[in-house]
């Protein structure tokens, strides 16, 4: 019964990632997907929230997203979504919260 | 069985109609009588104090949808405790009662629905 | 599975256009799409007053298409859509305006079409902010 | 003294009502409003679609009585203007769209009417997000 | 040759208090209208950021924000203002920055 | 002589419209050779950072609009350094020459000024 959150506001002008971080249950999923992948580039305050406490949710983020803001994520554990799997992970979790 | 809705209001009533349109989704499910609570988390919190004035910008009073949410079947309210706290409101009077909520109970909440939807 | 897509930002925010490439993935995969509903600001997208520039990408034009190309129940909410504009013939005419300017293929209804798709489907992803 | 005032987001938000106040107090204080400006995402309030509900405030309407009265130069960014679904007579006409919905008084045009006017004027107050 | 800075969004959730906060100049004013005003809130963590560095700049608020939102101001140093001050201020200082 | 416009863009390249609408404001300027400058701010200062990729999104480049202002008299853009250092990008290569600026020169640029449009 566990959920996927899906986050997408830039994690240094909003507290959606903050917030975020204080609901997630273990073994929850969270996508970064928008200006919310921001939080992947590497020495960015938002980073380092965001690694802080990886140990309890599921990182995923959308590949166009991150492709097209030039982040480098190979230092991160993430796993990069397409559509399709996008829509599988939605399926998987019991339910999904956007984030908006 | 029918499926049951969280509502999560994170708007202030002061930012144009976003808390108005929340609100808005809870009683059309009241209205079916359909199961749905709400948790108010940051800046929605603020749509619980007591003693605002909206008239003072001519603006419509909130918290009177609010105080129509039981007539609607909706009678389960929740609010983010530490959203309280960071403004200052820990101690407030608020216009309906609200279960206060810590961050384990909100994970605890969330998992007892079928369906979120964050505003 | 059978999924509610809610899309609740003007067609220029990048969630409109994420939306757009996950309903059809969705498609994509065998699953079937109980109804989109356009709320808050997403009842702009279904503007037909919209005019975007050559060299961008008309995501409004794309929605509509992919509404009608897959015959999908494009509710918009009317209460939103009012305060925002966009009306149909009938909401045209009660208040008085001249131009309808709801896109074909979507309808104005009520928020009750939304709690009405949940009930019949298992998923909600809902699209907002940026 | 001499005013620009810039208003950048919808009718409903209530910065759009903030800048109607404070362009009231200008005049009332016996100063000048060169010209309101209305660019991003307040090119709405000047759509002649919208429809309030009774029991709400109907700043949109304030706004372009506010005009009228005053007789002042109320320019609508037309770029903003045709992106967000807002067309004037010759727009919809441009674009085969069937009904213009820019509400009277407002004037479509480009961004160096913003820069003409700051050009003549002394002060520019930007009333924008929420 | 001084700057009125306007804020209108809450300090809460977003970052303008904190961006003005930096480049404001000595002799400055801000205006807080608006959601802003909530940064006025006895005990509220964002009155704590704003009051932290006050004696730099001149601080102003809309008064029909405060009135509506029951904020107490009389432990803080703000002058209220009603929209003729608004205006007077505006021309008082050399020009108007609003964060929006 | 012309009045001199700041133009403090804060928006990232990637939140819709809300960029390119900042810096067509700064293409007009130009259009009518009317002084202007651009400083870069909060998200904002990603519209400076090389090598990144529109076409993922299919989106328009902005980075094109960016480096058509020297053509339109356009010169002098600014970037804060505190807001490149908070995104790990203090030491990225930029598409453009902007002068970095810490608070203070921030402080002095505004005043230097007619008018400043922030969006």
């Amino acid at each position: 019964m566990t959920t996927l959150h899906i986050l997408n506001a830039s994690p240094s002008t909003a507290t959606q990632l903050k917030s975020c971080l204080r609901v997630v249950s273990i073994g929850d999923g969270i996508v970064l997907c928008g200006e919310a992948v921001q939080a992947l580039r590497p020495g960015s305050a938002a980073a380092e929230q965001l690694l802080a406490c990886q140990q309890t949710y599921h990182l995923y983020a959308l590949q166009e997203d991150v492709q097209a803001r030039a982040i480098d994520t190979t230092m991160v554990s993430v796993t990069l979504l397409d559509y399709p799997a996008f829509v599988a992970l939605c399926v998987d979790y019991a339910r999904v919260n956007s984030w908006t | 069985m029918a499926k049951s809705v969280l509502l999560i209001s994170r708007q202030a009533p002061w930012a144009g109609i976003a808390a108005a349109e929340a609100l808005d989704i809870a009683l059309a499910a009241g209205a079916f009588d359909l199961p749905l609570s709400i948790l108010f988390m940051d800046d929605g919190v603020l749509q619980l104090l007591d003693q605002q004035q909206p008239l003072a910008l001519q603006q419509k009073d909130l918290s009177a949808n609010l105080q129509a949410l039981p007539m609607f079947g909706i009678e389960q309210l929740y609010v983010a405790q530490h959203c309280l706290t960071e403004r200052g409101l820990a101690e407030s009077t608020l216009v309906m009662t609200a279960e206060r909520l810590d961050d384990q109970q909100i994970q605890q909440l969330i998992r007892e629905y079928d369906y979120v939807v964050t505003l | 599975m059978k999924f509610v897509i809610s899309v609740l930002s003007s067609s220029h925010a990048p969630s409109t256009r994420r939306a757009l490439r996950f309903a059809q993935a969705v498609l994509a995969a065998g699953h079937e799409i109980i109804r989109v509903f356009f709320y808050q600001d997403g009842v702009l997208t279904a503007s037909n007053n919209l005019v975007v520039a050559q060299d961008q990408q008309d995501i409004a034009q794309q929605w509509q298409a992919f509404i009608a190309e897959n015959e999908l129940d494009a509710v918009v909410c009317i209460a939103a859509a009012l305060r925002r504009g966009v009306l149909d013939q009938t909401e045209a005419q009660r208040y008085g305006r001249e131009a309808a300017n709801l896109a074909e293929g979507y309808q104005l209804s009520g928020l009750g079409q939304l709690h009405d798709g949940l009930q019949q489907a298992e998923r909600l992803i809902s699209f907002g902010g940026q």
